[in-house]
């Protein structure tokens, strides 16, 4: 299994790898933004977490679609399938790997383009977080679309189509999270635990919701 | 006079941080190349000839 | 047409990469060293020279800044050349130079960014504000990335030396927007002070560590993007090689 | 150990693929499927790999290692792709299935060094799998064979991009299994090379 994650790992970095994609997807979406609305550094500021959260959001199902596709076309998941380790558990590690190839980043790059945004300290440091909580809940959830969309010839936006919808809670805890976080009256904890309560249910039914549709999946 | 001296400091840092990688990347990728090179040689796979690359550009 | 073509012919067999490699060798050192000594010398300077009255010590900040913003310029320039070089002359080193100076320019440009910050936030009181200037170096940085992305993408050098090549020159018009950013939109960057046509408006007190700060960056340039160039060349001989060791392998084992 | 087959049949789509197959190994003991195209060749290898759900019959083993339920737990399957990453070097591919995959009781996989060798394409592990012909792409699939114990070996195709001395370096490492106590059941056009094959005939079914 630490074998597994460590060749996804590879898999990412190498030549052709989604790693660096990701995060330059990431930064190209949030920097459109203040062209859109005008650089008005207040109202930067205001719609600042939610910009950040939207682009991780739509970064992180960049490379989703490949995650088990890439493995059909070249026989690998007819193996992986017939092991008897648990397909859960080696759905669960790759999830993993694609967290920390392109999740993981995107969290690292956060605060910068957090001042891009004119957020203040607080605010990055609250989005970051949000982020790093919430983030594995939407690799978790784009698996299970990843996996039913695995046979599919043009199956990539099909996932996004698929995901965006599941991943609606994750946004608006995550966000109201943050925005908790930076206006006083509102407590900060409440949705986090929601957050991370989505994350925990996700990272349990994801891989079995995606184990399920790749056993079926196969011809 | 030394009140923003934080921000002097951070700034020359980062530059010597920036260029250190830089010069690490640079150094270290080389030795690499050299080293696959030098195995190469050693397991008897030599270039065609010295004068014409076979590699590069064309 | 048969001069030209001469004439290319021996300009191209003069920058071959075997003799590349040779001329590298030999300029390295000296190069390395004389950035070296440029910058004791630039950075003795930038130390003890005074502070501005207006900005304070901040002023210091201007020597890794500017250097390094010039040169994010410069290596694009550089890298546009040579792609012309690739896509006009199909010079065999342009690809190779165009290549290895992105993750270079990346860097500088990073630096140039991460300073401007710096000296921002206590001048202006604020990290990034989004100016023509500003946005328009940070397009740069992900044009950078952008081009570091798509060579990395593509297995075969010599196919994604031209696409990468038509895209390096699409890029280039925001090299001018940059350089005159300042001039043509009122913002809160100041303008150029030191090349100007009418000569440079700034103090000789913080012209002379810049100027030395600058000459020292543009050798550590050099040095880099040569050494990233012969890098590249041994790795494409790598490339080759195991390539050349893959078509015969098994054929002489198997041989009866 | 005993691989025994009970009446499959496998269905694709409304399509009956292959009606009542039937036939029972022993240790040591091949199985050369052959049959025209769109048989069900490699449908019946995928059931027998658990890729794809009989319609009815059963499959199992007796005497085998205990705790193992169906057989393609015990089983290498070399299918049409070669399973191997093309960014990474022959060596972390082959490697990455033998920690992946284990040993199953009763044997134990060969380094890779031996393995490659045993292809024979010594040497050029260190290669980006990509950089590899066809053909020696097929071999390094096969050494994948090697580094892992499995006693049965379900392949499809398996000499289909190999040329004659490849093929019979290959006749050589399927020999050298069954000779251990293995079991493989091969579907092909070609003749294995194998001495005294088992054979099953598959006709395509007709409406």
């Amino acid at each position: 299994m630490i074998a597994l994650f460590f060749r996804d790992l590879k898999l990412s970095v190498r030549a052709g790898g989604g790693a660096m994609i990701g995060v330059l997807f990431f930064m190209t979406v949030v920097a459109v933004i203040p062209f859109g609305v005008g650089p008005d550094l207040n109202l930067l500021a205001r719609i600042g977490p939610a910009i950040l959260w939207i682009g991780a959001l739509l970064a992180s199902l960049l490379g989703l679609d490949r995650l088990f596709q890439a493995e059909r076309e070249d026989g690998s998941l007819d193996l992986l399938l017939m092991q008897e380790t648990p397909l859960v558990l080696t759905v669960f590690v790759k999830c993993a790997a694609h967290w920390a190839a392109t999740g993981l980043p995107l969290v690292v790059a956060s605060p910068f383009l957090g001042l891009f945004m004119n957020m203040n300290e607080l605010a990055i440091g609250a989005t970051m977080l949000t982020l790093l909580a919430g983030a594995p809940a939407i690799t978790f959830i784009g698996a299970v679309g990843a996996a039913v969309a695995v046979a599919l010839p043009r199956g990539g936006l099909l996932v996004s189509i698929l995901v965006l919808p599941l991943a609606i809670p994750v946004l608006i805890f995550g966000v109201s999270a943050t925005y908790a976080a930076v206006e006083d009256p509102a407590p900060f904890l409440p949705p986090f635990m929601i957050l991370l309560a989505i994350t925990l249910f996700f990272a349990v039914i994801g891989p079995v919701a995606a184990a399920a549709a790749l056993k079926h999946s196969a011809d | 006079m030394m009140s923003h001296a934080a921000y002097v400091i951070a700034s020359y840092a980062v530059a010597a941080v920036t260029v250190a990688a830089l010069v690490a990347w640079v150094v270290g990728d080389g030795r690499a190349r050299q080293r696959e090179l030098r195995a190469l040689e050693a397991a008897g796979i030599r270039r065609r000839s010295a004068e014409a690359p076979s590699g590069e550009g064309k | 047409m048969s001069e030209n073509s001469l004439a290319i012919r021996k300009f191209s067999d003069l920058a071959n990469p075997t003799r590349f490699l040779a001329l590298a060798d030999r300029i390295l050192p000296w190069l390395a060293a004389l950035a070296a000594l440029f910058f004791a010398a630039g950075l003795w300077l930038s130390f003890t020279t005074e502070g501005d009255y207006q900005q304070g010590e901040t002023v210091r900040i201007m020597y890794v800044h500017v250097p390094s913003a010039w040169l994010s310029m410069m290596c694009y320039t550089v890298m546009a050349i040579s792609a012309l070089g690739t896509l006009v002359w199909r010079h065999p080193l342009a690809d190779v130079s165009a290549k290895s100076a992105a993750p270079i320019g990346a860097s500088f440009t990073f630096l140039a960014l991460v300073t401007g910050s710096f000296w921002g936030k206590p001048m202006w009181g604020t990290w990034w504000v989004w100016d023509a200037r500003l946005t328009s170096v940070f397009v740069l940085f992900l044009m950078y990335l952008g081009l570091i992305a798509l060579n990395r993408a593509m297995e075969d050098p010599a196919r994604s030396a031209r696409v990468s090549a038509v895209l390096i020159l699409v890029g280039f018009v925001n090299i001018p927007i940059i350089k005159f950013s300042v001039e043509w939109w009122n913002t809160l960057h100041q303008p150029a002070s030191v090349m100007r046509l009418d000569g440079p408006t700034i103090d000789p007190e913080f012209l002379r560590p810049l100027l030395v700060m600058a000459v020292a960056f543009t050798l550590l340039f050099f040095t880099l993007h040569i050494a990233a160039m012969r890098n590249e060349i041994w790795r494409r001989r790598v490339t080759s090689l195991r390539r050349q060791a893959a078509r015969h392998a098994g054929r002489e084992t198997l041989a009866p | 150990m005993r691989l025994l087959a009970e009446g499959l049949s496998a269905r694709r789509g409304e399509d009956l693929i292959f009606n009542d197959i039937s036939f029972s190994l022993a240790a040591g003991e091949a199985l050369v499927v052959t049959g025209p195209n769109g048989s069900g060749k490699s449908t019946l290898l995928r059931v027998l790999a658990g890729l794809l759900r009989a319609e009815s019959g059963r499959l199992s083993i007796e005497n085998g290692p205990s705790g193992f339920a169906h057989p393609h737990e015990l089983s290498h399957y070399l299918g049409h792709r070669n399973a191997m990453k093309r960014e990474l070097t022959v060596e972390e591919n082959l490697s990455f299935w033998q920690r992946f995959l284990g040993d199953s009781p009763g044997g134990s996989g060969i380094d890779l060094s031996a393995a490659a060798e045993a292809v024979g394409l010594a040497g050029i592990a260190q290669l980006p799998f990509g950089y590899l012909s066809a053909g020696q792409q097929r071999r390094m699939a096969m050494a994948k064979l090697l580094v892992a114990y499995r006693p049965i070996w379900l392949l499809d195709e398996p000499t289909a991009a190999l040329d004659v001395s490849a093929d019979r370096l290959f006749a050589g490492l399927v020999a050298a299994h069954l000779d251990h106590g293995g079991i493989v059941i091969a579907a092909t056009h070609q003749p294995l090379g194998i001495a005294q094959p088992k054979t099953l005939q598959m006709k395509g079914f007709t409406h």
